[in-house]
């Protein structure tokens, strides 16, 4: 049973995008796949350098860099998004497969879910 | 610091329908302030063409984007009250 | 800081933590304008801005406390916060005296947070320079 | 209603009343599955789901009151609803053991819905046929 | 002071509107000059013959043709965004003046807020 | 009734950009299931070429929008419960 948890909201403005991966890290600790796919303004998430000391919030990068240690097995990005909001491969952090966020790949998962 | 006539304060990312809205409505000697994931429109889309535009320091920094400014101007928590009252009104987007 | 001809402000806080930035930006802004030499007449929560001020919120202990931090900027400036009647007895957010109103099990507004009507928000419009709003972003 | 086959729902809830719709869609889609014959396994309120579960919400009478009707609901056809431990600690919705824990001056859980992880989520979903989710609209 | 309260929700799928509504009904109980301008899936406020019964609210159109009533000195729709949720006069309730949503108008308010 | 690969359904105005993002994902084979906000788009934009239309009747009659249904299927609760278990899966948009 594959899960796709889907990211279209970035981040620190919303707490949408954390508690979507706490599901995704909630399904690998049951030994349930899950990959996350992040899309439209989601991509922000998968910026480096990222500082959030200023707005006395946790930078996310930290929480996304522990991923593939919990069990998480793909960090996807759509493609177009990433141009969209000018994320080239070096702008990105480390671990991140860039997809077409379309019906085949939807396909590939039994279950798709945002966290809101 | 010169004053503005409207003081638009946008906070929703670029795909949000509030911020096209707020974009259409920007007139000649407005401003933009960009806060929250407003900020993403350094990144995404484009500037308007009237008006002065500034982006809230903290929020660029938090999201990574700094290198991507153009000709927004960053400011801190202390300019955002300066240009509120620089400016005849403000509106929250 | 040349200028120091003090202004005032009412700030309206609309998105709730946890779920927005609205209260951060607004906490921002606010002492900003504090340390300014402004003054700031109230804070009007609104809609689901009045989660703001739960006394029962408890986030993890590295996450900052927002409801918290908020009750302590107010009351060390003495500014009035107040918490849209209407807007908190939908959501769950009640003082004693609406708990007894209602004959609810319980209260947890937090101090020093009131619960009062919009017109202390058309009230804090007039006697205010400027006022603001936060909004849940997205 | 041809086919009688009975199958199993498990239904989150992420939207919360009074300020999204989701609440009452899904009511509405359980009521009808519990007429069809189908079971729900559990209601799991995730993220601003968890206001649902205020013991302490007042709406003007003139409005269904969204938490009692879920309440009553659950209590009828024996469901467990399940608020998520860590939405609701950040969001200010405790019961008492958690009130004791972290020393809060009250409770507002409304009975019959609990306080659990996401591991309920997990189960839920292994246990049902289908997992809906009911977002906040806009 | 006049102020302009703007709802660009739909009515029922959010709160939104409603409190918007009640902030424009508050300025007028306290004889502040307040206007409503209804922009983007907004408009929808203004359909004729709404019937919420069967979600459990209450139809907002009672609410609205109280405006006048209640003091609030406008109802103002955005043409273009009418055009795109297919309203035309007929379809709208009465008392609704069609304007150009556009910074001129906004000028003619020396406030202008949402409810969120 | 068929039987649909994934039933999609949309609660979100047409305005909103999980509404775009669930549109250009329609696959032949799929349905989509429009509710609360999501039936505007019944009156504002186009229908989906691919795949069946369904929209939420009381959420249809709520919003007065009754008479632009096209070529949509009023549905009920009862029927969203059965359209649920005829799909493959689910997504909740």
């Amino acid at each position: 049973m594959s899960t796709l948890i889907m990211i279209d909201q970035p981040p620190y403005g919303t707490w949408n995008g954390r508690e979507a991966l706490d599901m995704a890290f909630s399904l690998a600790a049951f030994d349930q796949s899950a990959s996350l796919l992040f899309t439209g303004a989601g991509v922000i998430w998968l910026k480096r350098a990222q500082d959030a000391a200023g707005i006395a919030q946790k930078s996310v990068e930290k929480n996304l860099s522990a991923a593939p240690i919990f069990g998480i097995e793909a960090i996807l990005a759509d493609r177009s998004a990433c141009q969209r909001y000018g994320l080239d491969e070096a702008s990105l952090i480390t671990g991140v497969t860039l997809v077409d966020a379309n019906g085949a790949l939807l396909d590939q998962y039994n279950h798709t879910a945002f966290a809101g | 610091m010169s004053s503005f006539n409207t003081l638009h304060i946008l906070n929703k990312s670029p795909q949000h329908p509030r911020a096209a809205q707020c974009l259409a409505l920007l007139s000649e000697g407005d401003a933009l302030l960009l806060t929250e994931n407003g900020v993403l429109l350094l990144c995404a889309g484009s500037l308007p063409a009237m008006g002065k535009v500034f982006a809230l320091s903290p929020d660029v920094s938090a999201r990574g984007i700094g290198n991507t400014i153009g000709d927004a101007t960053l400011v801190e928590f202390g300019d955002m009250v300066a240009l509120s009252l620089q400016a005849q009104r403000v509106i929250s987007w | 800081m040349a200028d120091t001809s003090s202004e005032t402000f009412t700030l309206v806080i609309t998105g709730a933590p946890y779920s927005s930035q609205a209260p951060q930006t607004a906490l921002g802004f606010a002492r900003a304008a504090t340390d300014a030499g402004h003054r700031i007449a109230r804070i009007f929560l609104y809609g689901d801005g009045v989660h703001l001020a739960s006394a029962l919120s408890a986030p993890p202990s590295d996450e900052t406390h927002w409801p918290k931090e908020w009750a302590g900027f107010l009351e060390h400036h003495g500014i009035p916060g107040i918490a849209c009647i209407a807007s908190a007895l939908r959501r769950g957010l009640v003082n004693e005296t609406e708990q007894k109103r209602y004959a609810l099990p319980g209260s947890n507004l937090l101090h020093p947070f009131e619960i009062a009507g919009l017109g202390e928000w058309v009230e804090g419009r007039m006697m205010s320079t400027r006022t603001l709003y936060f909004h849940a972003g997205g």
